[in-house]
């Protein structure tokens, strides 16, 4: 076991050395001079020759990437093509915003997608399944971009129940000023004890996670249910039930903890996803995340940007299935 | 600690009493907190944070005062010399003087980065006394129409860039004079500002006590937000909400002309479009008309000419092409191009509503006469290099892009789109002509000390270019601010693009 | 009579590897010092519990997978120094017929393209030129001519094993090995396929190679007979000779364990108590001594050797082998150290 | 004659399949005495399983179907029962099944301890602790090895053999008074085979249970069962005492079925009797075996009523129905 | 231990039996489920559309010069039953000329990813050893990014079009296949057919193409049809977020990503365009997810 789990995390090293490899080399095919873009529209060409040789862009390719991997052993992902703040700082900066939200609408997905897929699965070719069905493959099927902007139309400017976007009410953050001690918002003005804010704040949440939640929801809710159907026609439920082991308790008990291994992979697997989908919705929801610090940077083709995004991005998503599936080799309650 | 949160919650200051003024911007407010440097929308936000000497005003063509006093030109428009305001602080406490305005002006040209070259022609800075300086340049230039320049003419505090790090504006800090400092700000998002006490012009009367300068990307947003009332001002919003909103009790709408305009340029060095011709039939195609009335929203003119039309040194005199398909064709037909023949590729910023109308719009129109228009929106950077390209070959046709001045000068147009240039950095129909190279110098030397010659000589320069046909010239554009129904004191000021100047505007009670 | 088929000290071992680098920590020896030789048109019955290393010694004969140690010649042939060219044309002669009736034959296939296959491979015949032949193999095993343009899936357990057995029969081999051929079919169609092998055999001359958990198969196929336990021979030798006589007592258990139609008492069948071992780290000594009823002292350090009893039986066991035998080599021992 | 525990009538079962519905199950009539054993023997496919599984109510519902019949369990009738009673009453109480397969039977997730006291606190409404001493106690019913410290492995810790006591001890732990096995020892090895079969016996003789058990091997049933059916194709075809059945059988299939087992290498197998099985082509209506029976007379392409021989002996025969095989 | 392989190989059959399935027996368990059987119908409608419409609207003719800015965005009515966009173009005409799009490009970026996943996957499944480890370890890296997340960096980087776009896709999707058809390759290997072609010297290159892919097909159909919808998803977003197709192409996404800006005037130019994205992705999806349902019983796992 502690051989697996050394395995998979130097596995886990090795994938991310490829990742930088692949997004480095990636980053070089593009049709653009970062030195230009680095001085600016209107720039002379005396002002991109400094900055080429400022960027160290004269060198070879290899050296740059010696240099580039020395930077990222260290923390440092170079600077911003478009703000020419450090990346990394920058990322610093935008990733709780979005973690804040990925959290959020994990938990939406959780505790509607389970169920869903537990009620579907329950109920295997009755009206209840195909509408359950139906909603979860519906959910992963709506482009995001398209059900935040009617989300935003319907909540805002008909409903006027919630804020358009952004992470909390301008006024409030000048009359405010909430001490970062966890870096996500909401938790933050929790523990200051600021209500006010804590609600606005929650308010503002509402619509993004909604609209990143729905792809996991639909994700979890498929999962739960195949793998549900799968284990409820395996011999031991039959035989659980044989005991006389009351209805309930074989489904919630017996079978969906069984079906954990497979929900937390797909868990895993769906925060990739809906960190990614962040890149779609942040931008519409003026959220100040990864997701809309992405959106300029790929209008703006800000390499060193759209490289440390990246970075950050396939770190966390090996990270989670690293853990995923450290977690199911650990627990053999949850591996089959 | 926590009895800091505690105590904020304690003194609760009603949300609407906050005297705040949000400007919803299209895009990051500023990416460059470097006076002498920054180069792009950072205006918006520098221009209310530092001053410069003296101030335009296109529309009368008159210099407003601002640090300076007064001002003076000898003969020979080559011996500047300001007399400087006292009494001003910055916003580090201390004093202004010409120490500041030599130091600022030396940092610029020194750092040669942004619109550095505006200030080319200065060949010395000389301190006269305490509150005179006095510049002296090469040959004659408008130092007054430069040290008036939104870029690169911003006055900043000696003391306090010495005295600091050379990151120092890097990492978020300013030394101005302006009505408003900075309080806080997220890189390429939002910048908050507040009132800056000692302000020379003082803070008697109604003024917003703080600026809240955002990024809303998002076209619906800004206009949601401002109908609700969450924005104070917002701009760019697509034509089609521009006509509801004007019909609107909730909002103000002001249309207001700009320097702004739109060009397509050819690429004058790849076959055919070499050919004189084959560029004029081009340019006869394009739906002129149509473009301003659609792609603009009626908010345009059909341009006449590179220089706007509210701008001196143009002429509505000039030859204006127009939209005319049989004139197009015969003119492709006698250079022996017979339809389908001609695929040409059009690229232009990604982004742009009004750009990729206008492409389409064309597109349509030239489809009808068998030419293939491939149209490509791109990021600025990718576009500009692709122009760049060593081979004629690897460039894009057409060229489609904005255009607006670093000063106030016909000059701003004509030398950087379309003198000659060994590798040209704007010029990208790759325009080269001697003698159209010759006017333009010459009437921009006039333009310190006769303005009206210069005026005459600029638009004979534009008959030559015209005739060349290396562009083609589509609509000056206006812009439309939408403001909230009870904000007074607004003024929109062409020279400066997108500027709101914070401290003469007011909600009304 | 000549040996068809001779196997000297064969041996499997395969590596366990764990770890990061994949370092081999241990072996699971599967089959163990394995020696025995068939004559032509002879039945070889091969018995033993499940994993004690039948499959892997079969496999290992064909070359199937790489022996450790050991060499096997057939028809004169060592098997495991002929070239690759050698070594497909030998395939020819050996035919091997597997256990489970679901996955020996490829879902995807048409019934006359698997039978079909071996004569393509080795004969180069097209599907065209092949078909007669097909069908006539189809008869030959009992099943319809029409079946050969159907899928294995619309077929019965028996009748895939059928199928299975057409197949081997294609290219005429010399050897047939049958890994428990009836294993996952019930017991009349076990009867027909069982009665089929036994006309074939007679028909062509073959020789098998039975493999059964199930001694009763092997007690009607076999003419001679080995037990296998955990990678090791106990007891080899003539089938009629070891049913009436078993002498190893894993054998004793074996036969005794089967209940059938006149067990009237359930205390008439045998139990052995305990499971099989580990082939990892098998047992010292006797590898059976762990759950032998007449279990010694001399059988938990002593691995007991396969020793002719009588003319043609062997058998591993201290109880029946001659333990002064033993005595001595211990005594030899104690000399040399 | 006492009502038997088990009795079960004119039970008839379909499958929807997408070739159409087809009946899987026929059973005219079996009868369990309480604290006997009961065999079935059958080919693959016959229908045992179908029949335990619709004991317990656990047959899927589509595609499974159960057209008419009565299963009475002590004078219930277990089909009138919904689902909520079955489990209330019925299953675990007083029925409890073992599965054909020891590897699949046993929750992965759970262990062995956990899943025992769970069924036991689920029957016997107890505490932790006495749960726990019953499991143990169970274990050591069973012969598990080692019994405290197997409550705390894992099902995939544990071998065949082993797996199955577990799954015979979980069976009995809910204190049933009436357990189906299903082919208990179906994928093991002859040897450990026999200690589950004597298990079996040993629990029907000592703790009076009534045990319903199902084989394909005729071997199985004659060493454990007092009585015993032979099912072919869904429907009973000869019943009686396992005497009766497996030395004096009547019906050609229960010969068919006996003779197939090999003996030894002299003793050939008498193939006169064994038509290869074929399913494609039932003729309904007629008797079950009509398409593979060597002895078919006209009579034979009428259905077949199970016939009572003589004292407990059932046959459904058209021959024996008219006294005609044996002459 | 022992026992534990037999009765694991056992338990395999009886999970890996379904799959044997005939055809047959395939197509009525997909209709009897209503809602795959409406899908199939769907599928089979949007197909139709893609094939006949661009024949009957020619797209030089009906894509390019269709401005009529007049009529801008005019709601629906029975001469625009979708209304019209920004330069007065029928959006009902440009929906259904962006289904051949939409369809094409994830056939094409799905068959991409195959055509590079699928020999990779055999090759390494079936060789197995240091062949194995390397193709693996690429395949681990580039399932290393979130696919969305690969795509938009390749495309951001090849520069914005549909054909980069479908690239980026296969380069973002064909890991995925990889290792389905590797697992099923390892597995099938074991299979006894496959030893029985060995046994009788059939050559490797002959095992792959004839045992090894020809039983990989379900799991493919599966895994391909489950992914079209996410395709065309990603497509659209790429479009949307500028780094598919171009203006004017009818690509959904991009239709939906210019809406934008005039949604608060005009609901119809969003709606359409993304209501024909949900449909399609929709419909593939449950078609995916019924095929899923009949073909492998085993969930995609991680
Ligand atoms: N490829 C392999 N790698 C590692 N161990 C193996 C391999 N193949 C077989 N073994 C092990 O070798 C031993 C013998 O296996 P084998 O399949 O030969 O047994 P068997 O007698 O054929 O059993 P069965 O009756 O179940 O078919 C077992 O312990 C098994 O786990
Ligand atoms: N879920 C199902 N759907 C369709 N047919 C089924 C289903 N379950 C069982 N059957 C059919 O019912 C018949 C009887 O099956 P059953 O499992 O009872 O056989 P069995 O006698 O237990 O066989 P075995 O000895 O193989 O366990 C078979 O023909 C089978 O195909
Ligand atoms: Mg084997
Ligand atoms: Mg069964
Ligand atoms: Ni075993």
């Amino acid at each position: 076991m502690k051989n697996y789990i050394i395995k998979r995390l130097l596995l886990g090293v090795m994938v991310l050395l490829g990742v930088i490899v692949v997004t480095f080399f990636l980053a070089r095919v593009i049709p653009s001079n970062p030195a230009a873009q680095w001085v600016g529209p209107r720039a002379t060409q005396e002002q991109i020759d400094a900055a080429t040789i400022e960027l160290g862009l004269d060198k070879p390719l290899v050296v740059q990437f010696g240099k580039y991997l020395q930077g990222v052993s260290q923390g440092d992902l170079g600077k911003s093509l478009r703000t020419k703040l450090p990346v990394a700082k920058e990322l610093a900066s935008y990733l709780p915003p979005t973690v804040e939200l990925i959290i959020f609408s994990t938990f939406l997905a959780i505790i509607i997608g389970i169920p869903l897929g537990l009620n579907s699965a329950k109920k295997k070719d009755q009206a209840l399944d195909h509408f359950c069905r139906f909603f979860s493959v519906g959910a992963v099927s709506l482009p995001t971009f398209w059900v935040a902007l009617f989300l935003q139309l319907i909540f805002y400017r008909w409903l006027g129940w919630l804020p358009l976007g952004g992470q909390m009410e301008t006024k409030l953050k000048l009359l405010y000023s909430i001490p970062s001690r966890t870096g996500f918002l909401l938790l933050d003005s929790i523990i200051s004890g600021n209500w006010v804010v804590a609600q606005d704040v929650f308010k503002h949440m509402i619509l993004p996670s909604v609209t990143i939640a729905l792809y996991p929801i639909g994700l979890v809710a498929r999962m739960t249910r195949s793998a549900l159907l799968e284990i409820l026609s395996e011999d031991y439920i039959k035989a659980a039930r044989s005991y006389g082991i009351k209805e309930r308790i074989v489904l919630w008990n017996y079978a969906l903890k069984n079906s954990l291994g497979t929900t937390m992979t797909v868990l895993a697997l769906s925060i990739g996803y809906t960190l990614v989908n962040t890149f779609l919705v942040e931008a519409i929801f003026s959220w100040p995340g990864l997701g809309s610090y992405t959106a300029a940077a790929v209008v703006a083709l800000d390499y060193p940007a759209i490289i440390g995004v990246t970075l950050v991005s396939a770190f966390s998503y090996i990270m989670l299935n690293l853990t995923a599936d450290i977690i199911i080799a650990l627990d053999p309650r949850v591996r089959v | 600690g926590c009895g800091g949160g505690g105590q904020q919650t304690g003194d609760e200051i009603p949300v609407s009493e906050i005297d705040i003024a949000y400007y919803a911007y299209n895009s990051e407010p500023i990416l460059n907190w470097d006076p002498s440097a920054m180069f792009s929308n950072g205006i918006i936000v520098l221009n209310n944070v530092y001053e410069t000497l003296l101030k335009f005003d296109p529309t009368t063509s008159e210099f407003e005062n601002v640090l300076a006093e007064s001002y003076e030109v000898s003969e020979d428009g080559m011996t500047w010399t300001f007399k400087l305001r006292q009494g001003i602080k910055f916003h580090d406490g201390t004093d202004f003087t010409a120490e500041d305005v030599k130091f600022s002006i030396e940092r610029t040209l020194e750092l040669g980065q942004g619109a550095s070259y505006i200030w080319d022609a200065v060949s010395e800075i000389n301190i006269i006394d305490n509150y005179t300086v006095e510049f002296k340049t090469s040959y004659p230039a408008p130092i007054d129409l430069v040290a008036s320049s939104p870029y690169a003419s911003f006055i900043m505090s000696k003391d306090a860039v010495e005295g600091n790090s050379d990151t120092w504006f890097e990492e978020g800090n300013e030394a101005g004079t302006g009505p408003y400092a900075l309080e806080g700000y997220t890189m390429g998002d939002e910048v908050i500002l507040s009132q800056f006490a000692d302000y020379w012009k003082g803070w008697d009367g109604e003024h917003f006590e703080k600026i809240l300068i955002k990024k809303v990307a998002e076209t619906s947003s800004r206009r949601q937000m401002i109908e609700k009332g969450d924005a104070t001002i917002t701009m760019e919003l697509p034509s089609e909400d521009v006509d509801i909103l004007k019909d609107s009790d909730g909002v103000q709408v002001f249309i207001e002309s700009s320097f702004t305009n739109m060009i397509g340029f050819f690429n004058t060095q790849k076959a055919p479009f070499d050919n004189e011709n084959i560029r004029k039939a081009l340019s006869y195609a394009f739906p002129y008309e149509d473009v301003v009335k659609y792609a603009a929203g009626g908010y345009a003119e059909q341009s006449t000419g590179p220089v706007p039309n509210n701008h001196w040194g143009h002429s509505d005199d000039l030859f204006q092409y127009s939209y005319d398909l049989d004139m197009a064709k015969q003119l492709l037909e006698a250079e022996g191009i017979k339809e389908g023949d001609l695929n040409i590729l059009l690229t232009y910023m990604s982004g742009d509503e009004a750009e990729k109308k206008a492409s389409e719009l064309y597109k349509a129109e030239l489809s009808k006469i068998g030419v293939n228009l491939e149209i490509r929106a791109m990021p600025w950077e990718t576009q500009w290099e692709m122009a760049m390209s060593e081979n004629p070959e690897d460039r894009q046709d057409i060229f489609i892009m904005y255009w607006w001045p670093d000063i106030s000068n016909p000059y701003s147009w004509l030398y950087p789109l379309y003198r000659s240039e060994e590798s040209p950095l704007f010029n990208l129909a790759y325009y080269s002509n001697p003698e159209f190279d010759n006017m333009i110098d010459s009437a921009y030397e006039k333009s310190s000390t006769d303005i009206n010659q210069a005026t005459e000589e600029f638009i004979s320069a534009q008959e030559v270019l015209i005739d060349d046909a290396p562009s083609f010239y589509i609509y000056d554009k206006q812009v439309a601010w939408i403001t909230d129904k009870n904000l007074r004191g607004f003024e929109s000021n062409p020279s400066y693009p997108w500027v709101v100047f914070f401290y003469d505007i007011y909600l009304e009670k | 009579m000549s040996n068809i088929l001779e196997i000297k000290n064969l041996k499997k071992y395969f590596p366990l590897k764990s770890g990061f680098f994949q370092k081999v920590t241990a072996h699971v020896k599967a089959v163990d010092d394995v020696s025995m030789e068939i004559e032509k048109g002879e039945i070889l019955g091969l018995v033993g519990e499940s994993g004690c290393g039948k499959t892997t010694l079969v496999n290992t004969v064909l070359n199937l997978i790489e022996p450790t140690a050991g060499e096997v010649v057939f028809d004169g042939k060592s098997m495991y120094k002929l070239s690759k060219n050698e070594l497909r044309d030998m395939r020819k002669y050996i035919q091997i017929v597997f256990q489970d009736p679901f996955w020996s034959l490829n879902p995807r296939m048409l019934v006359k393209d698997i039978i079909g296959e071996p004569l393509n491979v080795q004969a180069g015949m097209n599907s065209v030129d092949m078909l007669p032949k097909v069908e006539e193999l189809l008869e030959m095993v009992g099943l319809p001519k029409e079946g050969a343009f159907k899928y294995p899936h619309e077929f019965s357990g028996g009748q895939r094993q059928r199928i299975a057995i057409a197949r081997a029969l294609a290219l005429m081999p010399k050897l047939i090995v049958l890994d428990e051929p009836t294993s996952s079919i019930d017991v009349v169609s076990q009867a027909q396929i069982l009665d089929l092998l036994n006309n074939l055999k007679e028909k062509f001359d073959l020789t098998y190679i039975v493999i059964s958990h199930d001694l009763s198969v092997v007690n009607y196929m076999a003419d001679k007979i080995a037990v296998m336990y955990l990678g090791k021979l106990v007891e080899y030798g003539d089938s009629r000779t070891i049913f009436k006589n078993p002498r190893h007592p894993y054998t004793k258990a074996l036969f005794d364990a089967i209940p059938d139609v006149y067990t009237e008492n359930i205390e008439d069948i045998a139990t052995l108590e305990g499971n099989v071992p580990s082939a990892i780290n098998p047992p010292k000594g006797c590898r059976f001594h762990t759950r032998c009823p007449k279990s010694m002292d001399i059988c938990k350090t002593h691995e007991p050797e396969l020793i002719k009893q009588g003319d043609d039986v062997k058998v591993a066991c201290h109880l029946v082998n001659d333990i002064r035998g033993i005595k001595e080599e211990e005594a030899r021992n104690k000399h040399a150290g | 004659m006492e009502r038997p525990y088990l009795h079960i009538k004119d039970l008839k079962i379909n499958f929807h399949t997408f070739e159409g519905v087809k009946t899987v199950l026929n059973v005219d009539e079996i009868k369990i005495k309480k604290g006997e054993a009961f065999g079935i023997i059958g080919e693959s496919g016959t229908g045992k399983t179908v029949l335990a599984l619709s004991i317990m109510k656990l047959l899927e519902m589509p595609p499974g179907e159960i057209e008419s019949g009565e299963i009475l369990l002590d004078g219930d009738d277990l089909l009138k029962k919904s689902i909520k009673e079955m489990e209330r009453e019925i299953r675990g109480k007083k029925v409890s099944m073992i599965f054909q397969d020891p590897m699949s039977t046993l929750n992965p997730v759970y262990t062995i301890g956990q899943q025992l006291i769970n069924v036991i606190r689920e029957s016997k409404k107890c505490d932790k602790n006495t749960a726990y001493t019953e499991a143990v106690d169970m274990l050591n019913t069973v012969k598990l090895p080692d019994a405290e410290r197997a409550m705390d492995k894992y099902p995939h810790e544990l071998s065949g053999g082993q797996r199955q006591r577990v799954i015979i001890a979980l069976a009995l732990s809910c204190g049933a008074e009436f357990l189906i096995a299903d082919e208990p020892t179906r994928n093991l090895d002859v040897t450990i085979q026999a200690g589950i079969l004597k298990l079996i016996k040993e629990l029907q003789t000592n703790l009076k249970v009534t045990v319903l058990f199902i084989a394909n091997n005729p071997g199985l049933i004659s060493a454990t069962c007092n009585d015993a059916a032979v099912l072919y194709k869904g429907e009973i075809v000869e019943m009686g005492t396992t005497k009766e059945v497996l030395r004096n059988p009547q019906h050609p299939y229960t010969f068919t079925l006996l003779n197939a087992v090999p003996k030894d290498k002299d003793t050939r197998i008498d193939l006169s009797q064994v038509i290869p099985p074929d399913d494609t082509n039932i003729i309904r209506g007629s008797c079950v075996y009509y398409n593979r029976c060597t002895n078919k007379i006209a009579k034979c392409e009428k259905n077949q009523k199970l016939i009572r021989l003589e004292g407990t002996h059932y046959v459904k025969c058209g021959i024996c129905n008219g006294g005609g095989m044996n002459e | 231990m022992s026992t534990n392989t037999m009765n694991r190989k056992d338990r395999m059959i009886k999970v890996l039996t379904p799959r044997i399935k005939s055809t047959k027996e395939s197509f009525f368990l997909l209709k009897k489920n209503w809602l795959t059987n409406l899908a199939m119908y769907g599928v089979l409608l949007l197909i139709l559309i893609a094939i006949i419409v661009p024949i009957v609207l020619p797209a030089d003719i009906h894509v390019a010069q269709d401005t009529h800015p007049e009529f801008k965005l005019q709601p629906p009515s029975a001469s625009h039953p979708f209304g019209t966009d920004y330069l007065g173009r029928d959006i009902f005409k440009r929906v259904l000329l962006g289904t051949r799009i939409s369809l094409t490009t994830a056939l094409l970026a799905v068959g991409l990813a195959l055509l590079i996943g699928i020999p990779l996957g055999a090759v390494a499944g079936f060789y197995g050893g240091r062949i194995d480890e390397l193709i693996m370890r690429i395949t681990d890296i580039f399932l290393g990014f979130p696919p969305l997340l690969l795509a938009i960096a390749i495309a951001a980087f090849l520069g914005p079009n549909l054909r980069n776009a479908m690239i980026a896709i296969a380069a973002a999707w064909w890991p995925w296949y990889t290792r389905v058809v590797r697992g099923q390759a390892i597995s099938m290997k074991e299979r006894q057919f496959v030893k029985a072609a060995k046994a009788i010297g059939t050559p490797s290159r002959k095992i792959i193409f004839k045992h090894i892919l020809p039983n990989c097909i379900s799991p493919i159909i599966v895994q391909a049809s489950m992914d079209i919808g996410g395709v065309i998803l990603t497509i659209a977003s790429l479009s949307f977020l500028g780094l598919g197709a171009q203006s004017p192409t009818p690509e959904w996404g991009l239709m939906v990503s210019t809406s934008r800006n005039y949604f608060l005037n005009a609901w119809w130019y969003s709606i359409f365009p993304g209501l024909a994205i949900f449909f399609t992705v929709l419909v593939f999806n449950l078609l995916g997810d019924g095929l899923r349902e009949v073909l492998d019983p085993k969930t995609r796992k991680n």
